[in-house]
């Protein structure tokens, strides 16, 4: 690499310096996560794609990964969905909106919807993972056109950790929409379906060929998402993933996020199955 | 947490070194009072009070008596916080839980010994649920600073949990293995800013060890460093008795 | 409760507060007669000599720095020289000088933090230093920088001021550098001086609040031909004159008591005294000029038997400290400072003793090892343990004579009588004299 | 290419030449036995002959500790840190730590070019010099030999009395202006020859690697190694970084700061949830050395690995990586010579 083919260092941007975006609106979704809307200054868009990431930090407390939730298609402020997990998410739980938050990003590899486009698409979201697979869902409703069925299954704790749940409603309404759910573990007045997610997929109606797969929730679950996937006849080059690890700097410098040769932050967070399944360390 | 936290400083079996050095903050002692009160302390003040926020609590609980204390502690504050090495693992006095507790009383009280009871030295959180650690023996100051302006925040402490030759690597001091000493550096907690190596001594595993240390190499290291077996595995219990109880071969 | 007349008095601190370690105070008074006045040690005892047994002599000194933070460099100190001397271990003249260094700083940080936050509250009649925070800060800031300076001493030449790190035995694991004595000597002549000048004018205002008490004592300290003993010396008792340290069992004759996990001791009388008033008592020749100065203005006078005294010798001790740890680095610079390794290659594996001036008394540190250099027997004496007769014998003599005072005034006598003290708690409970040789 | 000859006695009058100009970093001893880059103040202090430094010259463009940015908690503002740039001579490097320095330069341009690590680097000046290998010492084997100037302004090869002086830049020779050495005629010397070597190169170690990954060396090393970190806070080409939050006592002002982190650490690869991707030592130990002759080296050709033997040298447990590698070679084209 020759150094002095690059920009002079007084050009480039610094990576780590944030901007200060604003925390619009506040909902809490479940006993556990929180939703959040954000405003960057003068309400630019963010530009990002269904799957992408910010860095999300209060300064004192510390930086974390967040999946954009909200489908690029919401113009001028965007949201995101966080578990309470620790140190900043905790602190997080307690800000209000009008506060100012530091936001880096978006980062990442996001779901390449070109190749969705046409087909039918199939999500499976375990917990939290609706989070970032709802950027992708609203993405196609918004887009209706130019995607085939459109397929959720969902998978929680139970009831009351359904996060959404007035979206929930509203897809489960939805004739355009193939909407499944289930919980580990029901209260007295769920009258859905009980059991892990996996008991979803082998009662779908499935056009093989034609349908392209996105997986995202804890990292047990992908290990029985695909055999359940596999035992119905899907191909591996029609699932997407996206996987999860800590990251401190978003941008492919600092190492932690390494799956073997490949950085989260840049090749993923959404992976393409054959990409990285031969990868030991990956699932 | 509430505006100004009512702070309370309790010890129990151990030097009171870690309470010294909190007298020794000359530096920071007046802005640390200024972010609390200090409602009972009573190495540094007169008075006992009902109820607290914060309790720091130093030493290790070897009495029946001590038992009952740490109970109330715990009843009367929303956050305990168990301050160095004889509060967090047991400390030094851990060493005397690995023999016979008669004969060591035989050995120092003699005949009279049946006037003091005694138990074997136990951490805190053997007892009662302790929020977090301030390790170290005496307790690490710049820890201290990190957890109290946590508290202080409203945000978790963080724990490292690394060994102390990254923070000796990170200062670039000459290794005390290239002197020919050896180090329990490799198995210790960090956090102190690998601060005896910093002045050429060894690590003497104060700040407990790693949250999966493998003591095996760490014994072999050792050995290869010319100490017996026996020896290697003394030097690991100086500070770490109740956690290596039943490991050692 | 006690009036003029008062026949019965009954006092229980429980818990005694600013001072170091766990102690009550007990006094009971029936009809006239003073049938308990006691301090009762109620620390956990911590089986220290226990501990030590089988340990390589590279531990022996980390270990019995753990009795005491307070006290953390006297024990280390003293357990090198006993292990120094068991092992044959020479150490060279810089060594020596860097410990005595070292002790100036840990005394002058120990009597400084008994005098201001430990006494100074009961002449200002408050329960701690915090309310003066408000009503004297520049006193308290005064106090800090002075214990600042004092502990720096401890974090420059021994890496932590409390449980020091780079005293092992045969020398020193890090040899400061020139330049951070040179900003110790700095600090000393221009912060530590006025600061000590100071210190001196605050005490004399405060000088009404010491009780007038006096008793006659035995007073044991260490004594050198060439110096204010600290680091070095024979035994020297005001009764009986000097005796060499290897008499130390003699001169601190301990007994278990059932009122104390502290054993107590006694020489030629029921009790005595070690500590900056002994030390005073028996080696005021060999202060310079600023200590006598300090002695002067707050009337301290040679062969003083009032206890309460003992903060004022504290105060006039560590402005000898002061001036001596100037003319230490001094000699330490002009000598040049050597990049020395520790001597740690034993000629021999017997017996050693160490003997130390402690702030609080002489401390006796005793080891004997085997082959493979591991502890078969240790014994240490520790100066409260030594006080704590003197203390009873103290209280004895004092309530009858203030009996007239209301209760509230009894008690704060007893407690500041006890405080003068310094005591040291948890290092008192350390003691034995028992050999474990298998 | 003209070379001067630099006379033993005359070294520093060089150095303070160079300090006149601009800064000097430049070896030093340090403690007992070792030795470490510090910036020169005497020129005398400078130890130009010795084995190796604990850490590289990676130091200074990827400080142990970086404040990124500093913040005001009071306001919720941030200001991004000033990063001097770097004038400033780095004398004495040894050929393989230049060229870890080059590993470095790919790491912090490719994707997102790094503005703090290349602030610092742009404007280096480097002053190599010819090693003698120890018994650690194998860069010999990923193709670095002692006498290697690539990416030096000015060289330097050790003779009996003093260095051969070879000017390799318009930056190394506005250096040496106003320093009048002698020519010199002689040719260089020999370098030493190395005692560790890695038997096979990187285009088919890559290869090794690729069919090592369930080696039983992963295991057996893992029962020696403690997890300490230590061979990858040594380690030249090690990049990797942990960010923390520093704040006041008076909980008002504070810092986000960066400091070298390892994949050795069990911390490293854990995740929200408390799981850790690599668990055992094995994964760990794995990872690195795959770090070093695989995952990057698939991508660039070139091996992370700079044969330093820092990693070997400082482990406590004596793990030398120089053995885990010959022994992965040695299984491999075992297995490919037996009959499957
Ligand atoms: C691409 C991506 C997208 C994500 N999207 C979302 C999302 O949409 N919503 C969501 O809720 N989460 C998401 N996460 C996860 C989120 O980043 C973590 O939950 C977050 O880091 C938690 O931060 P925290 O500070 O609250 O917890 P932490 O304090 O980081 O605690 C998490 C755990 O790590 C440990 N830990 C903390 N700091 C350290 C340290 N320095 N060293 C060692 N251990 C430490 C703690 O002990 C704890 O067990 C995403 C992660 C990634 C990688
Ligand atoms: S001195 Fe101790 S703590 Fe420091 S690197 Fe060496 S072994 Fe680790
Ligand atoms: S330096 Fe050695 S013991 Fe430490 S992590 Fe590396 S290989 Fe393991
Ligand atoms: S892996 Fe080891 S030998 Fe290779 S460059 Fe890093 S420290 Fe040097």
């Amino acid at each position: 690499m020759n150094l002095s083919e690059l920009k002079t260092p007084a050009e480039l941007e610094d990576l780590y310096h944030p901007v200060m975006a604003e925390i619009k609106e506040v909902k809490r979704l479940s006993a556990m996560e929180t939703y959040y809307r954000v405003e960057l200054p003068g309400g630019e868009d963010l530009g990002h794609m269904p799957g992408q990431f910010v860095e999300l930090s209060i300064f004192g407390v510390g930086e974390a990964p967040f999946s954009i939730s909200s489908s690029p298609t919401l113009k001028g402020s965007f949201e995101l969905g966080v578990r309470r997990a620790g140190m900043l998410t905790d602190v997080l739980l307690r800000q209000q909106p009008g506060t100012k938050i530091g936001i880096r990003g978006p980062f990442g590899n996001g779901i390449d919807v070109e190749k969705f486009k046409g087909k039918d698409v199939l999500i499976i979201a375990g917990g939290i993972g609706l989070v970032p697979m709802r950027s992708m869902i609203n993405y196609v409703i918004d887009n209706r056109d130019q995607f085939g069925k459109l397929i959720i299954c969902y998978g929680s704790k139970s009831d009351q950790d359904l996060l959404f749940t007035d979206e929930l409603a509203q897809w489960e309404k939805d004739p355009a929409i193939d909407y499944h759910v289930t919980v580990d573990q029901g209260s007295d007045s769920w009258q859905g379906n009980t059991g892990v997610i996996t008991t979803l997929i082998p009662g779908l109606d499935l056009d093989l060929a034609n349908t392209v797969c996105c997986i995202c929730g804890p990292p047990v679950m992908y290990r029985f998402a695909l055999l359940s996937l596999k035992s119905k006849g899907f191909a591996d080059e029609n699932i997407y993933m996206s996987l999860e690890r800590r990251m401190k700097c978003g941008v492919g410098k600092c190492g932690h996020c390494q799956i073997n040769h490949s950085y989260v932050c840049q090749d993923g967070p959404v992976y393409h199955y054959p990409d990285i399944k031969s990868m030991q360390e990956a699932l | 947490m509430a505006d100004k936290p009512r702070v309370a400083i309790f010890d129990f079996t151990g030097c009171e070194g870690c309470e010294l050095n909190q007298l020794n903050f000359e530096d920071q002692l007046l802005d640390i009072l200024a972010h609390v009160d200090i409602v009972e302390w009573r190495e540094a003040m007169d008075g006992q009070v009902d109820e607290y926020d914060i309790a720091f609590v130093e030493g290790s609980l070897s009495t029946p008596d001590c038992i009952n204390r740490i109970n109330e502690i715990r009843r009367k504050t929303k956050v305990l916080v168990a301050l160095g090495a004889c509060a967090v693992q047991g400390g030094v006095n851990g060493m005397k839980n690995t023999r016979p507790i008669d004969e060591v009383r035989q050995e120092v009280y003699g005949d009279d010994k049946y006037l003091f009871p005694t138990l074997p030295a136990l951490a805190l959180s053997s007892v009662v649920k302790v929020d977090y650690n301030v390790r170290g023996c005496p307790m690490t100051q710049i820890e201290f600073l990190k957890v109290f302006t946590s508290l202080v925040m409203g945000k978790e402490p963080i724990e490292p949990d690394h060994s102390v030759c990254v923070d000796c690597k990170l200062k670039e001091n000459e290794c005390v293995y290239e002197k020919g000493m050896i180090c329990l550096g490799p198995v210790t907690r960090a956090g102190c800013d690998a601060h005896c190596p910093s002045f050429g001594q060894y690590c003497t595993g104060c700040r407990g060890l790693v949250s999966h240390p493998n003591l095996k190499g760490m014994e072999e290291i050792l050995v290869e460093h010319g100490l017996s077996v026996d020896e290697a595995w003394k030097r690991l219990e100086l500070y770490n008795a109740n956690e290596l109880e039943g490991v050692r071969p | 409760m006690s009036t003029a007349t008062g026949t019965n008095l009954n006092i229980k601190v429980k818990h005694l507060t600013r001072v170091e370690g766990h102690g009550n105070i007990v006094v009971n008074m029936k009809e006239g007669v003073l049938e308990k006045a006691q301090l009762e040690i109620v620390e956990a005892p911590r089986y220290f000599e226990a501990m030590l047994k089988g340990r390589s002599f590279h531990e022996a000194a980390i270990i019995t720095s753990r009795i005491c933070g307070i006290c953390s460099l006297g024990h280390q100190i003293t357990s090198l020289k006993a292990t120094e001397q068991a092992l044959g271990l020479e150490i060279s003249e810089q060594t020596v000088q860097l410990r005595k260094l070292l002790i100036h700083g840990a005394t002058m940080q120990s009597n400084l933090l008994h005098a201001y936050f430990l006494a100074a509250p009961d002449f200002l009649k408050v329960g701690s230093v915090f309310p003066l925070v408000e009503t004297h800060p520049e006193v308290v800031v005064r106090a800090l920088r002075m214990k600042r300076l004092a502990n720096d001493i401890g974090d420059v030449v021994s890496g932590r001021a409390v449980h020091p790190i780079t005293p092992v035995p045969g020398g020193f694991t890090r040899i400061p550098t020139a330049g951070e004595l040179k900003e110790l000597k700095r600090r000393l002549a221009e912060d530590m001086y006025p600061d000590l000048l100071a210190t001196v004018e605050t005490l004399k205002s405060l000088a009404g609040a010491i009780p007038q008490f006096e008793r006659e004592t035995e007073y044991i300290s260490l004594r050198s031909d060439d110096d204010y003993a600290m680091y070095d010396g024979d035994i020297c008792s005001t009764d009986t004159g000097r005796v060499p340290d290897s008499e130390y069992l003699k001169m601190s004759n301990e007994f278990v008591v059932p009122h104390s996990t502290s054993k107590h001791a006694k020489v030629n009388r029921s009790s005595f005294m070690v500590g900056a008033l002994a030390r005073w008592n028996n080696n005021h020749d060999r202060l310079g000029e600023l200590a006598h100065t300090a002695a002067d203005a707050l009337g301290l006078k040679p062969g003083c038997c009032n206890p309460y005294m003992n903060t004022i010798a504290q105060v006039v001790e560590a402005a000898h400290c002061a001036i001596d740890s100037i003319a230490i680095i001094d000699k330490l610079l002009a000598d040049g400072l050597k990049d020395e390794q520790p001597n740690q290659e034993p000629t021999k594996f017997g017996t050693g003793i160490g003997s130390t001036e402690v702030p609080r008394g002489i401390l006796y540190h005793e080891y004997s090892y085997d082959r493979q250099g591991r502890v078969t027997a240790a014994n240490c004496i520790i100066p409260t343990g030594q006080n704590l007769a003197n203390i009873d014998d103290d209280m004895k003599k004092l309530v009858p004579e203030i009996i007239d005072k209301s209760k509230e005034e009894i008690t704060l006598h007893l407690e500041m009588l006890v405080r003068a003290y310094d005591p040291c708690i948890s290092c008192s409970v350390h003691m034995l004299d028992v050999d474990f040789i298998e | 290419m003209v070379q001067f000859y630099l006379e033993g006695d005359r070294i520093s009058e060089f150095v303070a030449h160079l300090m006149k100009q601009k800064p000097v970093y430049a070896p030093h001893r340090k403690g007992q036995k070792s030795f470490s880059f510090e910036k020169t103040e005497n020129a005398e202090d400078v130890v130009l002959d010795y084995v190796r430094t604990m850490h590289s010259i990676k130091k200074y463009f990827l400080p142990p500790r970086e404040e990124l940015l500093h913040f005001d908690l009071t306001k919720n503002e941030s200001d991004p840190v000033e990063i001097p740039m770097s004038e400033a001579v780095f004398l004495g490097v040894h050929s393989y730590d230049l060229a870890a320095v080059g590993r470095l330069d790919y790491n912090f341009t490719v994707g997102s070019p790094e503005k703090n690590y290349l602030t610092r680097r742009q404007n280096a000046i480097f002053i190599g010099v010819s090693f003698e290998p120890d018994k650690f010492h194998f860069s010999g084997s990923v193709g670095i030999r002692p006498e290697d100037s690539t990416g030096c302004d000015i060289f330097l090869t050790k003779l009996f009395d003093g260095y051969v002086l070879e000017i390799l830049t318009d930056k190394g020779q506005e250096l040496m202006e106003g320093l009048n050495l002698p020519a010199h005629d002689a040719g260089k010397p020999a370098t030493g020859h190395f005692h560790q070597h890695i038997f096979v190169p990187q285009a088919k170690l890559s290869e090794v690697m690729e069919h090592s990954y369930d080696n039983p060396v992963w295991e057996e090393t893992a029962g020696k190694c403690v997890g300490c970190g230590t061979c990858n806070l040594v380690c030249p080409t090690c990049y990797c970084f942990n960010v923390e939050e520093n704040v006041d006592i008076t909980a008002t002002k504070g810092s986000r700061e960066r400091h070298w982190d390892g994949c050795m650490l069990r911390e490293f690869s854990e995740v929200a949830g408390g799981e850790v991707f690599r668990e055992t030592l094995a994964a760990r130990q794995r990872h690195r050395i795959f770090r070093k002759f695989k995952y990057i080296s698939d991508q660039t050709g070139q091996p992370w690995c700079v044969g330093c033997g820092r990693c070997t040298t400082y482990c406590t447990a004596g793990i030398s990586i120089v053995s885990i590698v010959n022994r992965l070679i040695g299984d491999y084209e075992r297995a490919a010579v037996a009959p499957v």
